[in-house]
């Protein structure tokens, strides 16, 4: 094979995150002239898939490969045996228990939640009731984002209950029907997080159908229909990340290490907040996409 | 396999009217139950609530249960369900065609997809499960692949979110805003029912689940039945995949994986036999209520997720004994 | 014989089924060493209070009595304790296993930890078939089996239990003389060695032939016992059917101008059907003779498009037809009535009005394809009065039916679609003697309406009651056309129904 | 009856060699495909990599095979290999027993649930499909649970990775470092085969899937041969707890919904009849190889995710339908 060819293991496929990254990834391929492919399991939970793209994509002889763990530690005998061939690892959007990858480009999940519950408590005005509905119980940034929320709401603004965690996988139509529930159970609640785009949507559709008022909607990452709802005053902010960037990092060092070059332990591929007031400001307008 | 006259002395499934009040007891003990646990459960607002949530699964169990009548299985009815909101999206958004159009493109999208199903299972004999596990994931991808994995929105579309959130009955009766995508689920399930019932092919839904070969050899062409079967099923999930589109204002590409298990489990626990031959919307349309009300309303106790799961299982094998149990009661 | 040799003893029993009283206080009783005849018209309860004995059903009321010991059978293993072995008018057979697998279903010889010797138990199964004279491989799968060869293997299964008491619910319904025969002297032997043997069937000579006592019974009730030898057929037939019947006889009708309704010509399917060739004019009734696999339900077959065929012209009216399917054969005129109701002819899980319906839906739907009920009820109410179809109503599911009244309704399925041609399998199967009378003046009133019959049996006296003709088959090849009629003896057909390939042709009618 | 033709079977099956060659076919045809195709494909290491990823779904397809061959179905080897895996986890981590007790705690929960199963399905009536849907959700919430929603870690227990990572046949035969968990499924098959086709147990298998009514009135007690294939069934979904919980040296207690549909359909792909009566253990292991070579080919292919869908579907259909002509080609 003539091109460099760095196979990226994500931690998922179809979701809107993961194809911002697989943008990045390919955007750096266009420009580096390497040669990239991207996949991963349907679910988070599927922690053996993942096993099985790793070994095939192994199979394939990579120069470097870029994987996104679902668990920290279950692919440490597959890094291994990239490490004896001599295939750089580096690892994106969340680390590994193990000193073989070359970088981790990744997203402070903990630190980016609490910055959403910050926001929610300025804009529920530090009291009241709030409920979180998170995409996933098990996986590393579902409960990163999840206890980044609940601990910073815990240490920091006392008057603020959180009434209620449930978990839609992500899917809008369920998270859809969990926040209807929600508002049923809890009329008097203030603010709900969406902890990622698929949930932040489901939020936004049950305000939507229950033609809720006054309630304080706040998101994660990007897409079209987040952006619309934050136009549109439904939802007041989002957490955003930088997928686009991270793939493009994730390749971009992958490519370094093949040269040898040293990196640094973790790239940071950031968050912000954004909202109604600074989203077309240049530098945030850059990190969100369609 | 037949079973032999001496089957089932003892269980001899009650009437059919007997069946369906016999059914809806389950239906009604979930609803009594979570009224006194939860104050907030009996608002209009939240029985609004539960009917929308059983839109989507309710159709795709309509869908289902013709198929499964016939003694087959569907399993592609989820993702034909995004194939066909993701053809909605494509003539509206992408092409930007008119309303009529998208919402006859994504039914005719459906019926095709299930004229397919149909062919591979009644021409070349390929099992129910296989053929439509197949079509499972053809249309998955191509989901995928037609929408370039994107969400595609129908904002240039005002009247398509009317499809299934706008409330004909709200216009009439404004203290009952019950939202189209209710409205189109119980029209549905009457039309189908009729069909079921009262129309020839209904009638060899019934007969092909019963003796598949008694039916062929009584002249009939079983195979253009079998397949027009599968494309009324097809066409279906494409008013499903309609409903979801307009209620999330988008045709999400990667959903509809696993929304076939939530179909057939209604479709069972409405009574309808895997072996074919017997069944009733009518009982599919309680046991997607069942599923319904239940979610909801250990969400509204806000119990934890993990025990949801746990409860929900429990309750469906509870639903279904009760249901047994009465029916050989009243059998006997 | 002393009350304490009774080996069973059935008094006051009852039994309700959902809309039906199966039985009202009927009686019964059995002594070692003979053979108990049990008559009664189609759904009269024979078959119900057997079960009732085999302990597949609970009595009502009413009490069993196995050597002068009360008795609860509870279930077929309490049954099979007290030495009770029954024959059932449904095959119960396996399909999925081979015919030594189902003999001994529940008592396969093993070794240590649940290992099966399989070798025994195909040995044991060899045995029971070379006391039987017959010749099936205990090895092979039961669906490759012709239902024939499949109620062979179950007759192996009730023998293979050594049991005191044997119940044969009509064994004899898909067998043919020959095989009769052989069964007959299997009775003959477990008599001598003092089995009680309780034997139901509708064929009447039978009866005479292989019974020590009759009883009959009617609508669920106890009718009488009389002794077999002693009592007229006439008399027994009158106990069961509660009058006298007038006895069926060929009126041979001139044919000659008649027009050719169907003509077969050069029909092949592989080995089983080899250049068959006849015609059958309007108003005519062809009977088709022959030993069991001969090969005329394959012949039907594959006139009726059931089944490919290899080669073979048919002509309808003077006119080829392509038949490729039921569904051509049907558009053509041709009605078939399979001789296996369970498997080819009823969606037992189905009514009564949509199974008499199947053939007919378009008849009976508007162009929208909306059903007219009403009419299908009145069609289906009209059947089953014309039928007698034992039924509670036109909403009884068809696989609650007995097995007789089950038989009945395919019969009026093809009624109702009204063909030109009719093929009848085996029509007969299973029917008592009242409902035969019926059938065989409903075929001939058909002929006489101008359709052309074509009745494949296996029981002679049937086939030469009814037919104008008889075509004999033997191993895939038509042997011999014969005329109806008094002058054709059983003889010359069982001539041609034996006459293997090579042997010099017999005179063609 | 002497004058009893030889049998001429004209539409009996093909013989079960045969028919077990022919599905062998459509393997091949794949592997020779890639081969071809990828030039990365043949390699040892590769194949191996296929083999460890038959492991899990050809453990649990055994134990579907079982179950389906009785005329049933088993949704819950997915969720059940979870709840046994975090079984392990608890005994060996959190209650720091050593390793055999955490082996056997796996396999024995794995047995009791399927007991539970087997009564809810025999004792109780209830349709297969309603109780192991049930126990699906109840096992998925119980194993959240019993965990505390974190997977469990098996860092304290050395062996424990040995049991589906570590190589016997390496130690061996060094150049083929075949891993325990594709020897454990290879041994696994061999023994159930031998007891599906020459143990009481497998005799009553068929024999039920095939019709239960009539081996029922032929004395056996059906309901506790039931119960007891449900609890094997059971027991070996443990053992796919095991390799999984091994292969990941971590019981991850969200793992395995979706799984049951992967089971099945490598069943169904071996041949195996969902009415039940019919089906080898030698043809589930051809469906779940056929499932692992193709995605695995598909992959080292770079074949883009969304295509990949595509194509399995196809190929799904496709090897079933080719297997069905031959078998039909080789009956005639
Ligand atoms: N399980 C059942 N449920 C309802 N009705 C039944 C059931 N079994 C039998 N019957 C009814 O009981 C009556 C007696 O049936 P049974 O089978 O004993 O008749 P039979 O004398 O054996 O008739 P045949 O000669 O046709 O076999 C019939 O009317 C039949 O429809
Ligand atoms: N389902 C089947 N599978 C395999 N072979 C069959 C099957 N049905 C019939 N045959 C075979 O075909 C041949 C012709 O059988 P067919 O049933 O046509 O005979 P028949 O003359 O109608 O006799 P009868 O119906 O009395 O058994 C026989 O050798 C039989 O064994
Ligand atoms: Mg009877
Ligand atoms: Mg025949």
């Amino acid at each position: 094979q003539d091109k460099i060819y760095i196979p990226l293991v994500s931690k998922g496929f179809q979701h809107q995150f993961w194809q911002a990254v697989k943008a990045g990834a390919d955007q750096a391929a266009a420009e580096f002239g390497v040669e990239v492919t991207f996949e991963g399991p349907d679910t988070e939970a599927q922690v053996d898939k993942q096993m099985d793209m790793l070994s095939a994509a192994l199979a394939k002889k990579p120069a470097a490969l870029g994987f996104a763990a679902l668990d920290s530690q279950a692919a440490t005998p597959l890094l291994r045996q990239a490490q004896e061939a001599g295939i750089p690892v580096i690892a994106f959007d969340s680390g590994v228990d193990s000193d073989i990858p070359a970088t981790t480009v990744t997203t402070n999940n903990l630190a980016a939640a609490a910055l959403a519950a910050d926001k929610m408590a300025e804009l529920i005005g530090g009291a009241g009731k709030v409920a979180l509905v998170v995409h996933d119980q098990t996986s590393r940034t579902g409960i990163d984002r999840r206890d980044g929320f609940v601990n910073r709401m815990a240490e920091a603004y006392p008057d603020i209950e959180i009434v209620d965690i449930q978990y839609g996988g992500g899917d809008q139509l369920m998270s859809t029907e969990i926040t209807k529930a929600m508002l049923t159970a809890h009329p008097d609640m203030k603010g709900v997080f969406g902890a990622n785009e698929g949930s932040a949507l489901g939020v936004i559709n049950a305000v939507r159908e229950t033609n809720t008022q006054g309630l304080v909607v706040i998101g994660y990452d990007s897409g079209a229909a987040q952006k619309a709802a934050i136009k549109e005053g439904l939802m007041a902010g989002a957490i955003t990340q930088s997928p686009v960037g991270m793939g493009y990092e994730t390749v971009k060092a992958a490519i370094a290490a093949t040269k040898g070059e040293t990196l640094p332990t973790t790239i940071d591929s950031g968050f912000a907040w954004y909202d109604a007031t600074n989203m077309d400001a240049p530098e945030i307008a850059a990190v969100l996409y369609d | 396999m037949t079973t032999l006259p001496a089957a089932t002395p003892a269980r001899k499934p009650a009437s059919g009217a007997q069946q369906k009040l016999l059914a809806f007891a389950s239906l009604i003990a979930l609803l009594v139950f979570f009224s006194v646990a939860s104050p907030n459960f009996l608002q209009t607002s939240n029985m609004l609530a539960i009917l929308q949530a059983t839109s989507v699964n309710g159709v795709l169990a309509i869908a289902a249960t013709l198929v499964i009548i016939t003694g087959g299985i569907d399993l592609s009815v989820g993702t034909l369900m995004t194939f066909c909101a993701v053809m909605a999206g494509v003539i509206l958004t992408n092409a930007g065609m008119p309303l009529p159009l998208g919402v006859l493109g994504a039914i005719a999208a459906g019926a095709v997809c299930g004229t397919i199903s149909g062919t591979l299972v009644a021409k070349m004999k390929i099992p129910p499960f296989i053929a439509t596990l197949g079509m499972m994931l053809i249309l998955k991808g191509l989901s995928l692949i037609i929408s370039g994995t994107k969400p595609i929105y129908f904002n240039d579309t005002p009247g398509f979110s009317e499809i299934s959130t706008g409330s004909l009955i709200g216009r009439i009766i404004p203290s009952v805003p019950v939202p189209n995508g209710v409205l189109i689920l119980f029209v549905l399930a009457l039309v189908i029912g009729y069909v079921l019932n009262r129309t020839v092919l209904g009638r060899y839904c019934f007969a092909l689940g019963s003796n598949e070969e008694a039916v062929r050899l009584s002249g009939v062409n079983t195979d253009a039945w079998k397949i027009a079967i599968y494309a009324l099923a097809g066409s279906i999930c494409g008013i499903a995949g309609l409903i979801i589109a307009s209620r999330l204002n988008s045709a999400q590409p990667a959903l509809g994986l696993g929304y076939e298990l939530d179909a057939i489990a209604a479709v069972v626990i409405g009574g309808t036999s895997l072996a074919g031959g017997r069944g009733s919307i009518l009982g599919t349309m309680i046991g997607a209520l069942i599923m319904a009300v239940l979610l909801n309303g250990l969400r509204v106790m806000s119990v934890a997720q993990e025990w949801q799961t746990v409860v929900t299982g429990g309750i469906i094998i509870a639903a279904v004994y009760a249901d047994m149990l009465r029916r050989r009661r009243a059998a006997s | 014989m002393t009350p304490a040799a009774t080996l069973v003893r059935m008094t006051g029993i009852d039994k309700h089924f959902p809309g039906v009283h199966a039985l009202r206080s009927a009686q019964f009783d059995l002594h070692p060493g003979e053979v108990h005849a049990l008559m009664g018209e189609n759904g009269a309860g024979k078959s119900t209070l057997m079960k009732v004995l085999s302990g597949i059903y609970q009595p009502d009321g009413g009490t069993v009595e196995v050597s002068g010991e009360p008795a609860t059978i509870n279930g077929p293993r309490a049954a099979q304790a007290l030495g009770i072995g029954i024959i059932h008018q449904e095959l119960a057979l396996m399909n999925d296993l081979t015919v030594a697998q189902n003999i001994f279903i529940g008592r396969e010889p093993r070794r240590s930890f649940g290992r099966l010797d399989e070798a025994k138990l195909n040995a044991d199964a060899q045995t029971i078939f070379a006391q039987m004279k017959v010749r099936i491989d205990p090895r092979a799968e039961v669906r490759t089996l012709s239902v024939a060869r499949q109620q062979m293997v179950e007759i192996a299964k009730a023998l293979s239990f050594r049991s005191r008491i044997l119940i044969m619910d009509e064994p004899t319904a898909a067998l043919n003389d020959a095989e009769t025969n052989e069964l007959f002297a299997i009775i003959r032997g477990l008599k001598a060695e003092g089995v009680g043997i309780v034997y139901i069937s509708h064929k009447m000579d039978e009866i005479r032939r292989i019974s020590d006592r009759v009883t009959i019974m009617r609508d669920g009730a106890y009718v009488g016992t009389v002794s077999a030898a002693d009592t007229p057929i006439e008399t027994i037939i009158s106990m069961m059917v509660g009058r006298a019947l007038e006895s069926v006889h060929v009126d041979i009708p001139d044919l000659t101008s008649a027009p050719v309704a169907l003509e077969v010509r050069g029909l092949n399917r592989g080995r089983i059907i080899r250049d068959v060739g006849f015609s059958v004019k309007q108003g005519e009734i062809l009977g088709f003779a022959g030993l069991m696999g001969a090969g005329r339900t394959e012949v039907a077959r594959a006139i009726f498009g059931a089944d490919p065929r290899d080669s073979g012209e048919i002509i309808v009216h003077g006119k080829p037809a392509t038949i490729r399917s039921p569904q051509d054969a049907v558009a053509a005129g041709i009605g078939y009535l399979s001789e296996d109701r369970k498997h080819f002819g009823l969606a037992l899980g189905l009514d009564v009005r949509a199974n008499v319906g199947m053939t007919s839906l378009a008849r009976f739907s508007n162009a929208m394809g909306v059903l007219d009920e009403a009419a299908l009820q009145k069609t289906a109410q009209d059947y089953i009065a014309q039928l007698a179809i034992r039924t509670p109503s036109d909403r009884q599911e068809v696989r609650l039916l007995s097995g007789g009244n089950q038989q009945k309704i395919v019969i009026a399925k093809w009624l109702l679609r009204n063909c030109d041609i009719l093929i009848f399998d085996e029509p007969t199967r299973g029917i008592d003697v009242g409902a035969k009378a019926e059938i065989y003046r409903l075929m001939q009133a058909l002929a006489a309406d101008g359709k052309a019959i074509i009745v494949i049996s296996s029981e002679l006296p049937e086939v030469l009651r009814l037919s104008h003709r008889i075509a004999v088959m033997c191993e895939g090849r038509l042997t011999g056309i014969l005329p109806g009629g008094p002058g054709t003896r059983q003889e010359d057909i069982m001539r041609l129904a034996t006459q293997k390939h090579g042997a010099p042709e017999e005179a063609l009618a």
